[in-house]
């Protein structure tokens, strides 16, 4: 045998599936720290909530909220809640691998750092970075081109609600039963029915199909708004660069997730019903999901990066006082890059047993795909150029990202080149180099356009000292991190590994833990700086156009109103607000009614009961199973008899609270 | 199910198309589409239950090619794909979806026969065949 | 791009005080021109077209795996080319009676294109009735979605396209209440132009299927 | 620990290498131990940069590219670094001289063909050396004739659950944990695994390649060096995945041919029996040697056929090709069955799931009452599913038996 502990015995009951109490974790101390943790600390917020009134006005203007821009905020709130959640993960990770050294165990079992790595992988891709540009993508895309709302109002909130329902499921499994000792994207045969028994590979499965349903209708609803909601007079070529980035990821979305969903769906029928798409016998294979996740897993990844590049876009260019460098430049590179994330798959497996010329052909589309990236990257610098750059937040945060992405950048053709990436695959080498660009990318281009537009979503602008702050905890701390994980990764260091026997390792992975640690003073920074901004909201009030910006966004009141814009503009060339300040702008006060969708509950009811069934599903309680997934099509069915969905708001109304936006 | 128009949406920035969005075709489009899509499935069924003796490669590729002009078909006459439709949208969605279709079926096949060659053990096939004959005499 | 700038500043860029009211009006639900402003029929296309692409990977599965008998039943011993043709010749007149029913709708004769979607429904579910016969018999002869990869990436994808079959006729009974109760207002009339769109979709996606899961194998 | 510094190391430190081992003693022990153990291990971890000091021509083929690719690079991405922290200090909107403010220039011909021409150059010349240097070192391919003119040295590597095995064709022995392999003669590795994917990777020698169950990838090293290089699994693959670690022992002939007879000496022989037995999941494994090695064991591995009654991997793609087995052969699963054998729970111990349609696997008399149809051996999917076995399951149970037996 080859441990001393045992999974819990496969058992079936009809009423409960396969849950038993065997499932609950409570011998281990840290799980039950953290659900006690958890517990007391959502007991305190409930009591709170219930002493100060807040559970009516939470239901009715935030969770069944229609607004594109109240969505936009809880996509932000919950990539900075499961942020946290990712990042203790992190922290577990580096202080086992500081101390695992030469024989030494560390603190945790394999069975358990198995499940943590790869919790942190899919908790930070799926439940941090896309609700992260989801919601960036939310709040500010509808604004930027002049709309009211996005195209379906209700499905966005749907849309959110399947996102957390998905996350929420990943969370349950801390505490009921265990999460999937995979890797992020859970390889079979290891991830099929045999090599990964229980429920944990369950629910990663449900999880992400859950939330994937989310992501997939938020894709399909965004480009539907950029390409039918555009105010009038605005033509493809005068819309922000940051829309541009928008409708290329959604596109990518929409194009790359059903291969997701397929593939997954794959791997759950292996893993319930015994199909043999990627067993190793009766004519499986399992490079065929391979194959097949990353033709998903390539695009994701340009997914996450480009709206981080219309971020960045937007923040060089109102901060240096100056359009864009090379606009159409810039939309044609995007849109290179949309179509040439579809032909670079297979660098992602380069040591899986393809040839020399295939390794060829995809190793050199790779490179192309760096230079239109590379050429977004002198974009902004020349943007720079002969500008006049203030050196606020968002901007910090930008010049963070291009210094930082461009190392990122640099690594990752290094790995594109298919005799390196024979040495450097699955080393800390390839850690290193996505971390630098997921956090030098993603995670630096979020804050910078968290920073860049609270004030136009709170009305006031965040603290600068502790924004400061954060951007160095977490910059300073990125470089102590990583760099000794490309170190080690040039000594053949290999990744996921719970220990180690080379104890000349061992000061490399103190230092990254040291800088872990940096990150988190970093995150601890942030949320101080929510709390002192928030407190501090008067003294920090700002107007409508604090940074003296160029897009439509500005144009509203800080925050906007429900229908974002009194009245429609009409929108003639680039950069329209930029001209309309020059031109002396104000809103005529001739009001008019407006037509607005109105909140419904449908949407969180219906991923309420998705969690259900996906719980359900995971423990093979079927009779649970079949009631929610029959309560769904019901609900989905009810809701089409709707057909009362939109109010008007009078004009009296629509003057009030445009007068209230012009005394602030 | 839950699709959701807002009305809120400010006029498009230039509807060229005012018969553009939903036609529904006339009468004589969807005969028309009819007659095509029923000579279009009755041939590669015929060639294949009849037995016609044709090269394998040959028939292949005329199932496939009738399929696709079938799929042209309907796409034209039940769908109404074209220029005018949605400012056009319909028809560019369209062809970035069959360039997507095109790379992951094409890629994938290209990928997983490069790496079948490579991997699989098919590398004694004589001696297989001599085990296969053997075998089936065994069973006969 | 200096002189595009410069010639738009000329147009300067206010809020439409003269004719603000434009997109309230076009909002109203009986407006007759409202359904080409709508972004429903694009963004259905949309999902339309990731759907495709769902297929798509199941087809490449297919196409990858379709090979894989485990020493099991091969296509030719399994597929039954008639009984495919009379799957398809269902699913090509449920796609004609569609049209019909659409063309009844466009003039405005509620019970006309009421009568064509119950001959559609009947259509569809005939053919589903056809697909589930061919499943539930592979399954008793023991050539299950469990005995080789072939026989999985067929019950996948085969099996998708039932499903959604399935689900366009929930919608299309639901619609058919729908329209019952109200008539063929505009919202209803959208929402039978959308279904229209998925059904036909369907019908595109069998053409791949009986030609190239089942015709193509039995050469 | 300095006996095992390299040249490439001792450059690093000259102190390392002029000292004698009393000396260094003398000079260690007055050092205080704080500052000992800091520099030490830094000193000792220079010379653990495997990749970029390889012990293989392989590797250093691959470090030489991966010096030309950041080299070639850095002709961008050093002025791009320069101009994104020079730029906005330079053009800061506190500067006193504001007359270079430029608020309309956003478009420059000759800019953006410097843009886009100077990293489309790069990439070309990336593209070239990639195309050469892919095809060199293709792990496919043999060694270029230049580089050793032996024969090369035969190893099948197989991964198990959680150690590797290594089986040396030519000589008749086999290793668990342990790679022996003479200097300056080229190693052709032939690799699978028995379950999950694993990935054989000695860095110190050149790059990886996978190993995956049912499938045979090939991997051709060479060590040009004597010396012990640390060789492990680079692909996650369970519970006991950090434990896949082995020595590589690059030694002399002579040394070698030594090696191999004092496998033969001792150690017990490598059967389909044993191998079945060494298959069985276990952690950290201890080194272990085989004196014979049984004829075609590693095919049958690779063809998941080491157990009785099971149908190889070849044997069943040819009769796919041929049109697989019909309507009669419905009834073989079992002997095509192959993973549920081996399901492990979440720490790595064998368990029992109910076999797929085991009606063939009656080789294995034990088994054969659990895969009756009308108890446990009913499919996972009428398992699941709640269904009827008899609507589901093939009634061709009871005569499959007659019909696997002649496999």
């Amino acid at each position: 045998m080859a441990s001393e502990a045992n999974s819990p015995a496969e058992t079936f009951s009809p009423i409960f599936g396969r849950l038993t109490l065997d499932w609950i974790p409570y011998h281990e101390p840290i799980l039950i720290g953290t659900f006690a943790g958890i517990a007391l600390g959502g007991l305190i917020l409930m009591t709170l909530m219930t002493y100060f009134r807040l559970w009516g006005p939470l239901w009715s203007n935030w969770v069944t909220s229609v607004d594109h821009k109240k969505i936009g905020i809880m996509y932000m709130v919950l990539g900075f809640v499961m942020m946290v959640r990712g990042f203790a993960d992190a922290l577990m990770m580096r202080a086992q691998q500081a101390m695992a050294a030469g024989g030494a165990e560390g603190y945790l079992p394999p069975h358990h750092y198995d499940q943590v790595f790869t919790a942190h992988g899919v908790i930070m891709i799926f439940f941090v970075a896309m609700p992260f540009v989801t919601g960036v993508m939310n709040y500010v895309m509808p604004l930027q081109i002049g709309a009211r709302d996005v195209a379906f109002p209700f499905l966005n909130n749907f849309s959110f609600w399947m996102t957390v329902a998905g996350a929420l499921l990943v969370n349950v499994s801390l505490f009921v039963g265990e999460f999937a000792r995979v890797g992020w994207l859970a390889f079979p045969p290891l991830s099929g029915a045999s090599y990964s028994t229980g429920p944990g590979m369950d629910y990663y499965l449900w999880a992400l199909q859950i939330a994937g349903v989310g992501t997939t209708l938020s894709g399909i609803n965004l480009i539907a708004t950029i390409l039918k909601m555009r105010a009038p007079g605005m033509k493809l070529f005068d819309m922000p660069i940051f829309t541009w980035t928008a409708l290329v990821t959604n596109v990518l979305i929409v194009a790359a997730f059903p291969v997701l969903t397929a593939t997954l769906a794959l791997l759950t029928l292996d893993r319930y019903l015994g199909f043999h798409f990627f067993t190793n016998d009766f004519g499986g294979n399992a490079m065929m999901y391979i194959n097949l996740i990353w033709i998903w897993g390539h695009p994701e990844v340009y997914i996450l990066i480009i709206p981080c590049f219309g971020i960045i876009s937007e923040i060089v260019s109102t901060f240096s006082g100056k359009p864009i460098f090379g606009y159409r430049t810039m939309v044609w590179a995007t849109a290179c890059i949309m179509v040439l994330s579809f032909v670079v798959w297979l660098h992602h497996f380069f040591t899986m047993g393809s040839g020399a010329s295939v390794n060829t052909f995809f190793g050199i589309t790779t490179m192309i795909i760096a230079v239109p990236t590379g050429v977004k990257i002198f974009n902004w610098l020349f943007t720079m150029y002969k500008g006049r750059v203030r050196f606020e937040l968002p901007m910090l945060w930008a010049v963070g990202f291009l210094v930082t992405f461009t190392i990122g950048g640099m690594t990752g053709v290094m790995l594109a080149i298919p005799p390196v990436d024979f040495q450097l695959h699955n080393t800390l080498f390839l850690i290193a180099h996505f971390h630098n660009v997921i956090i030098g990318g993603v995670v630096f281009a979020i804050y910078a356009g968290v920073v860049y537009w609270w004030p136009k979503a709170f009305g006031f602008k965040l603290n600068e000292t502790w924004g400061r702050r954060a951007f160095w905890g977490w910059f300073i701390g990125f470089y102590v991190a990583f760099m000794p994980l490309y170190a080690l990764g040039l000594m053949g260091v290999t990744r996921r590994m719970n220990s180690y026997p080379d104890a000349g390792w061992q000061p490399y992975f103190i230092v990254a833990a040291i800088g872990a640690v940096i990150i988190l003073l970093g995150i601890l920074s942030t949320f101080v700086c929510f709390y002192v901004s928030i407190r501090d909201r008067k003294a920090l009030a700002v107007g409508n156009d604090p940074w003296d910006a160029r897009t439509l966004e500005w144009a509203t009141q800080s925050p906007p109103a429900p229908y974002n814009f009194p009245h429609d503009i009409e929108v003639v060339g680039r950069e329209a607000f930029w001209r309309m300040k020059r031109h002396g702008f104000a809103w005529s006060t001739d009001y008019a009614p407006i037509h607005m969708p109105k909140g419904t509950a449908t949407g969180v009811i219906l991923s309420a009961v998705a969690f259900v069934f996906g719980f359900a599903m995971v423990w093979y309680v079927w009779w649970l199973a079949a009631l929610t997934f029959v309560a769904m099509i019901a609900i989905g069915i009810g809701h089409t008899f709707n057909y009362n969905r939109d109010y008007d708001i009078p004009v009296d109304e629509v003057r009030r609270t445009e007068a209230k936006g012009a005394l602030a | 199910m839950s699709e959701h128009t807002s009305r809120t949406a400010q006029a498009p920035a230039a509807d060229h198309s005012p018969v553009g969005g939903h036609s529904h075709g006339t009468m004589g489009q969807l005969m028309i589409g009819f007659g095509l899509a029923a000579i279009l499935t009755i041939i590669p069924f015929y060639l294949v239950m009849a037995e016609v003796d044709m090269g394998r490669t040959t028939l292949i590729g005329i199932i496939m090619g009738l399929g696709a002009v079938q799929i042209i078909v309907h796409l034209v006459f039940f769908l109404h794909v074209n220029r005018g439709a949605e400012e056009g949208w319909t028809l560019s969605a369209s062809v970035f979806s069959v360039i997507i279709l095109g790379i992951v079926l094409a890629g994938s096949l290209w990928v997983m026969h490069n790496m079948n060659e490579n991997m699989m053990p098919m590398h004694e096939m004589d001696r297989h065949i001599e085990q296969m004959k053997s075998l089936r005499s065994q069973q006969g | 791009m200096s002189t595009v700038t410069a010639s738009a500043d000329k147009r300067i860029v206010e809020p439409m005080a003269d004719a603000p009211m434009h997109h309230i009006r076009e909002a109203t639900p009986h407006e007759t021109d409202h359904q080409h402003r709508s972004p429903t029929a694009i963004g259905f296309w949309i999902y339309l077209m990731s759907d495709c692409i769902i297929f798509g990977s199941l087809f490449a599965t297919y196409a990858v795996l379709g090979y894989g008998y485990a020493g099991g039943p091969a296509p030719a011993d399994l597929f039954e080319p008639g009984f495919v043709a009379v799957e398809t010749a269902l699913l090509l007149f449920s796609s004609i009676t569609f049209g019909l029913a659409m063309l009844r709708a466009d003039k405005r004769d509620t019970c006309g294109a009421l009568v064509w979607l119950a001959v559609t429904a009947v259509f569809g579910a005939g053919f589903i009735g056809m697909e589930l016969y061919e499943f539930n018999h592979l399954i008793h002869i023991g050539a299950g979605p469990d005995r080789s990869a072939f026989l999985s990436a067929f019950f996948a994808l085969v099996g998708t396209h039932g499903l959604h079959v399935t689900g366009g006729l929930i919608w299309l009974i639901t619609l058919m209440v729908q329209i019952g109760m109200h008539g063929l207002i505009p919202a209803n009339m959208q929402r039978l132009g959308t279904l229209s769109m998925f059904w036909h979709f369907l019908d595109l996606v069998w053409i791949g299927v009986f030609s190239f899961v089942y015709l193509v194998r039995l050469v | 620990m300095p006996a095992t510094l390299d040249p490439d190391c001792q450059r690093l430190l000259p102190m390392a290498g002029s000292l004698s081992d009393e000396q260094e003693a003398e000079i260690l022990l007055a050092i205080k131990k704080p500052l000992l153990a800091a520099l030490g291990a830094f000193a000792l971890s220079g010379c653990q940069y495997d990749v970029l000091f390889p012990h293989g021509w392989v590797g250093a083929q691959q470090r030489d590219l991966l010096v030309i690719s950041v080299l070639l690079m850095l002709i961008v991405i050093l002025p791009v670094l320069v101009m994104a922290v020079w730029f906005p200090l330079k053009y800061s909107a506190n500067r006193d001289d504001m007359t270079d403010y430029d608020p309309d220039f956003e478009h420059s011909n000759k800019l953006e063909a410097a843009v886009w021409g100077v990293p489309i150059l790069i990439v070309i010349a990336l593209g070239g050396y990639t195309w050469v240097y892919t095809h060199r070192l293709d792990p496919y391919a043999a060694l270029p004739a230049g580089v050793s003119t032996e024969q090369p040295l035969r190893i099948e590597a197989v991964s198990l659950d959680w150690k590797w095995l290594f089986i040396y064709p030519d000589y008749g022995v086999a290793a668990v944990n342990e790679l022996a392999i003479p200097v300056g003669r080229p190693v052709e590795f032939s690799l699978t695994s028995s379950t999950v994917m694993n990935t054989l990777s000695i860095p110190k020698l050149g790059g990886m390649v996978y190993s995956m169950a049912g499938m045979e990838t090939r991997l051709h090293l060479i060590a040009d060096r004597q010396g012990t290089y640390p060789g492990r699994s680079a692909h996650y693959s369970g519970p006991g995945f950090a434990g896949m670690t082995f020595d590589t022992l690059a030694m002399g002939n002579a040394e070698f041919d030594a090696w191999v007879a004092a496998r033969r000496e001792e150690g017990e022989a490598l059967t389909r029996a044993s191998y079945l037995d060494l298959e069985k999941p276990s952690m950290n494994a201890p080194v272990q040697y085989y004196a014979t090695v049984e004829d075609d064991l590693f095919d049958r591995i690779v063809e998941m056929c080491v157990e009785d009654g099971k149908v190889c991997m070849g044997h069943m793609m040819m009769q796919d090709r041929m049109g697989g087995g019909g309507l009669d052969g419905i009834g073989d699963a079992g002997a095509y069955s192959y993973d549920r054998d081996r399901a492990i729970d979440g720490f790595g111990n064998l368990i029992d799931l109910p076999p797929v349609d085991g009606h063939g696997t009656d080789a294995h008399g034990a088994d054969h009452e659990a895969t009756d149809t009308t108890s446990a051996g009913a499919t996972q999917l009428t398992n699941l599913l709640g269904l009827d076995p008899d609507a589901l399951c093939s009634p061709a149970g009871a005569k499959t038996e007659a019909q696997t037996n002649g496999i």
